[in-house]
């Protein structure tokens, strides 16, 4: 599907999605409180944070192996959040990147939470690198970087790939406390494997809006699960229809679907 | 104090890694005979090259770098040398990775003089495309105008006595893609309804479950699952590479999986009974 | 035949992957070496290629060979990134960084369409599937692929309950369906952890080879 | 109107020595532009983002959501994609810059203040030096072909094969009868797994591969089945949650809605 008149009616449930997401942004905007339910792996995030102010050893963060986009955003956004509760601590902060546009604004974020933490004298600004934008040589910078810092706690949040389990194994075996979080459904297993603690699926990003309470994120959520209630119908009317024989394929609700 | 079931379920990791290790290289120095059945899905593949047509063109498109080279430099080879065993003219065609052309070629350009195939005659490289949909889009139409030159000596297709009589997919006899990626989508979709050639797939074994559906229904006429595939493959072709080497350790370092996690379960429960912590 | 390997390499390239292999006993003073120098390289390689893939067949041969000379003001957008070490003018590199995402974000709509859309009718799987349903040749029977589609569905079903966020999951039949779907989250990553670990085998069997046949000649 | 045909006109290629010159009257005007820029107070500066974000996106939304001109898959925005392409590309591939300065900046100041492994550092910075110099000035030579397959393709295999050990601890410490989760877990990897290997499938080989009920009890085919019929769905309706996760922060970040740390723009502070 190159452009929306291929199949119009995909494209206008995809215009329909946006909409409902918006409109509920709106309203929350306008002051509407919503509710969010409890995601266990982010409550883990202070007791990580604790565990490393005890122990003064280093906090490792890693935004995953993408670019400057929604994902590498979204996983600054909640680093953020997390970095805010860490410099009350004093926590040594690490965050090696493997984009330099992503880099740019890592930097920018993590200075920022420092200030707004009001420590902006604690910024290190080597505590933010660029280590490499091929995979498995970033993977052995962070891989070397876990052992030698004997980090206390690690938080993977972003795309990841194969290298998932070399920084989850590298954690584990100095003994650090993990939260993990990724959209590659792939990496899941890893992380579940070695991690303490995983954000599974669109819990990542459901988790800013989790730890911010911020109402155009929360509003933001909640037109999500409209939009998820609404392609479980389109999925359950799809799948009745293809068992009518009167309707099977051919029947105009399935159409509008097939490219 | 720690008693026999307990360490079990503590196994200090680095044992566990040289074990491993030890397992590898014995494997590979020692060939232990292990049963190999070859699957359905190999002869798939197998049998798409043997009913090709010779007047036909063979397209092998590779979308892999050196990070995967331990499953699909084999699968190439395998695929490549049945192609001139049946002296079946072929090209090279890569996508995804602009490494993945060199190190395709350099399969090819190995296995050449074994098989007296000249380049250009018998063979050609295309080279890499960033853009997998547009070139397939326009090789549909017209093979010589969307690829203009190739990639060796930098030469109007037309000028090679390969292309003489090949158009589009219309003389295409065979397709096989050897990737470490899915990017059989591009290939399905684009490609295989204006082509009579059977397709064939030879992704890395991380990739291999996803196909099944397309075996299934029938648009996928073979495939090489991972190691594993290649080494089947090596057995019909009766010759003893790499993977017909490396089979032995790839099962034998799963069995020392599978005996880990008996021990680990089996000092987990043998603990508990005896009141230790689980 | 073009020449590929120099001896050289093949010993810096096996000694190098003895000492990144090190890792996994201790991490030490030879890892440490070689993670500098493969980093250092990757850099490199990382310039390279920006170069000679990205700005000069993109940017500077347009630019000054084909007189494209808009292609000037990409300068300018590139050159503002770097406002961000500055305090005066960092604001300025959000220009080139906003611009860089509104194009991300526009994409979403043509991605999400094509990406889901065909999943979305993917999954309109009859429940009850007759002989002449199956695709020829298939071996699964009528009732055991209606079996298999109503599998798929409460899978489906069970799952997206799961990532609900908005409300309590309080309700009886929510909890056990989310639990479910849980369950069977669990079952699939067991599936794609399996179906990974002869890919990695695979991998290390290929360079304890590439140590032992093309540095050692063993074999 | 003809929006490709207006751009030609309004944009003509330069000829002669305006190939040089042209460029460069566009850096003096950026040079200029710069100090406009600056000159903006807080609220514009916030809202000239805002409105460069919409535009960008703008772009694609409008590219993907325009009819199309009859008998064609391309309506008054698609020739630019490819170009736009580019710009994002060459946009992105300026950043490197910084990238590597932050390399190059943190190992220079470990060499010059002789800290601890220094000597590492000063490696990493001859590696950066002689791999850019050997492939953009001598990319036709043995040196560059073997440094780079040899020595940078063997490391990147060699790290990538490291995770044949970890996926072994992994498993041995992940997979124990503890819970239904990690029960689950490990019976789902054992059986794809004993579908995978040779000897898992020799095991079941004698029964028939087609045409029988039995065949369901191959050990591939239970493994196929499990990625099939239980991996497939569970996998996709993760993907559908993230879809429109991904789609609803694209929304935020288009429409700079979005608040928190770095979003709130904060062009009006300085």
């Amino acid at each position: 599907m190159i452009h929306a008149s291929d199949r119009w009616e995909s494209a206008i449930l995809i215009a329909l999605l946006s909409a409902i997401v918006l409109l509920t942004i709106v309203t929350a905007q306008r002051g509407r409180k919503y509710f969010v339910r409890r995601i266990p792996g982010l409550n883990a995030i202070d007791e990580a944070v604790g565990r490393a102010t005890e122990m003064g050893r280093p906090i490792l963060m890693v935004p995953g192996l993408s670019g400057l986009g929604v994902v590498g955003l979204q996983a600054l956004t909640i680093f953020s959040y997390i970095i805010k509760t860490a410099a009350q601590f004093g926590n040594r902060l690490i965050m090696p990147t493997a984009d330099s546009a992503l880099y740019t604004v890592a930097e920018e974020v993590v200075r920022d939470s420092y200030t707004a933490a009001g420590k902006p004298e604690d910024y290190d600004p080597n505590s933010v690198y660029f280590l490499s934008d091929r995979q498995f040589a970033f993977a052995s910078g962070v891989a070397g970087t876990i052992f030698r810092e004997k980090v206390a706690a690690s938080f993977l949040f972003g795309d990841f790939f194969a290298e998932s389990l070399i920084f989850a194994e590298a954690g584990q075996q100095v003994g650090a406390i993990q939260v993990a979080g990724t959209v590659s459904t792939t990496q899941l297993p890893f992380f579940i494997a070695s991690c303490d603690y995983t954000i599974i699926g669109d819990e990542y990003y459901a988790a800013s809006a989790y730890i911010s309470r911020e109402p155009t994120l929360l509003g933001s959520l909640v037109g999500q699960d409209y939009c998820k209630i609404i392609i479980l119908l389109v999925v359950l009317i799809g799948t009745i229809a293809m068992s009518i024989p009167a309707l099977g394929a051919k029947w105009f609700f399935i159409q509008w679907f097939t490219l | 104090m720690s008693s026999f079931a307990e360490n079990l379920q503590n196994i200090d990791r680095r044992y566990l890694y040289l074990t491993l290790l030890l397992i590898v290289v014995i494997g590979l120095l020692v060939p232990i005979p292990l049963p190999l059945a070859v699957g359905p899905q190999a002869r798939g593949v197998y049998d798409a090259i043997e009913k090709a047509d010779p007047r036909k063109l063979a397209i092998v498109s590779t979308l892999w770098s050196a990070s995967t080279q331990g499953e699909n430099r084999p699968q190439t080879r395998v695929i490549i040398e049945h192609l001139m065993r049946r002296k079946l003219k072929f090209a090279l065609i890569a996508f995804g990775d602009p490494q993945s052309t060199i190190l395709a070629y350099e399969v090819a350009d190995e296995l050449a003089p074994k098989y007296g195939y000249k380049y250009g005659r018998d063979w050609i490289n295309f080279g890499f495309r960033a853009d997998i949909a547009g070139t397939l889009k326009g090789m549909v139409r017209n093979i010589e105008e969307t690829l203009k030159q190739d990639t060796k000596e930098r030469k109007p297709l037309h000028q090679f006595p390969i292309m003489k009589g090949i158009r589009n997919f219309d003389d295409v006899g065979f397709i096989a893609e050897v990737s470490a990626s899915a990017n059989y989508v591009s290939w399905l979709g684009l490609v295989a309804g204006s082509t009579d050639a059977p397709f064939c797939y030879a992704p890395t074994s991380v990739m291999a479950p996803e196909l099944y559906t397309y075996i299934d229904s029938g648009q996928i006429a073979g495939m090489l699952f991972g190691i594993k595939g290649a080494a089947e493959y090596e057995r019909m072709l009766g010759i003893k590479g790499f993977t017909t080497r490396a089979i032995t350790p790839v099962s034998l370092t799963l069995i020392l999986l599978f005996v880990l996690i008996g021990l680990g379960n089996y000092g987990m429960f043998a603990s508990r009974r005896q009141g230790g912590k689980a | 035949m073009i020449e590929y390997s120099h001896p050289v390499g093949i010993w810096i390239g096996a000694i190098g992957t003895l000492a990144l292999f090190s890792l996994i006993l201790k991490e030490n003073w030879l890892y440490r070496l070689f993670e500098h120098m493969f980093i250092g390289l990757a850099a490199g390689y990382t310039i390279k290629a920006a170069w000679h893939e990205i700005l000069k067949p993109q940017w500077w041969i347009p630019m000054t060979r084909d007189g494209q000379w808009p292609w000037a003001f990409a300068l300018f957008g590139g050159f503002l990134f770097y406002t961000i070490f500055t305090k005066r003018y960092n604001w300025m590199s959000r220009i080139s960084i906003g611009i860089l995402l509104g194009f991300a974000a526009g994409q979403a709509f043509q991605a999400t369409a094509n990406l889901y859309i065909p999943q979305i009718r993917g999954s309109f799987k009859p429940l009850w599937v007759t002989q002449s349903m199956l695709p020829a040749g298939s071996q699964v029977t009528p009732l055991g692929q209606s079996l298999n589609n109503i599998l798929f569905l409460v899978i489906i079903i069970t799952v997206m309950t799961y990532f609900f966020f908005s409300f309590e999951q309080k309700n009886r039949v929510i909890q056990s369906t989310a639990r479910t779907g849980r369950l069977m989250l669990m079952f699939a990553f067991g599936a794609i952890f399996g179906s990974t670990v002869m890919a990695r085998m695979a991998l290390l069997i290929d360079r304890v080879w590439f140590l032992m046949h093309r540095w050692l000649g063993i074999g | 109107m003809n929006l490709q045909k207006f751009l030609i006109s309004a944009f003509p290629a330069a000829k002669g020595s305006m190939i040089w010159i042209a460029p460069l009257l566009v850096i003096a005007c950026s040079v200029v532009l710069f100090f406009v820029l600056q000159s903006l107070p807080g609220r514009a500066r916030k809202a000239l983002i805002a409105s460069l974000t919409f535009l960008a996106g703008l772009f694609y939304a409008l590219e993907f959501f325009w009819p199309v001109r009859k008998g064609t898959d391309e309506n008054f925005l698609t020739f630019a994609v490819p170009t736009v392409g580019n710009v994002i590309n060459v946009l992105a591939a300026f950043t490197l810059g910084l990238g590597v300065f932050s390399l190059v900046r943190i190992h220079t100041g470990k060499v010059v203040k002789q800290r601890e492994g220094w000597p590492n550092s000063a490696v990493l910075l001859i590696s950066i030096v002689v791999m850019a110099v050997a492939g953009i000035r001598f990319e036709n030579t043995l040196f560059f072909r073997s440094l780079f397959r040899d020595v940078l393709n063997s490391f990147d295999a060699a790290m990538f094969a490291t995770l044949a050990f970890f996926i072994i601890s992994a498993a041995y410490r992940a997979f124990r009868i503890k819970s239904a989760e990690a029960t689950l877990l490990m019976v789902a990897a054992l059986v794809v797994m004993l579908g995978q290997i040779p000897i898992g499938q020799y095991l079941t080989h004698w029964i028939p591969e087609n045409g029988s009920f039995a065949s369901i009890f191959r050990l591939d085919s239970i493994s196929n089945w499990l990625l099939l019929t239980v991996n497939a769905p569970a996998t996709r309706a993760i993907g559908f949650g993230l879809g429109i996760g991904g789609l609803a922060i694209a929304l935020r970040l288009w429409l700079s809605l979005e608040r928190g740390a770095f979003f709130e723009a904060k062009a009006d502070e300085s």
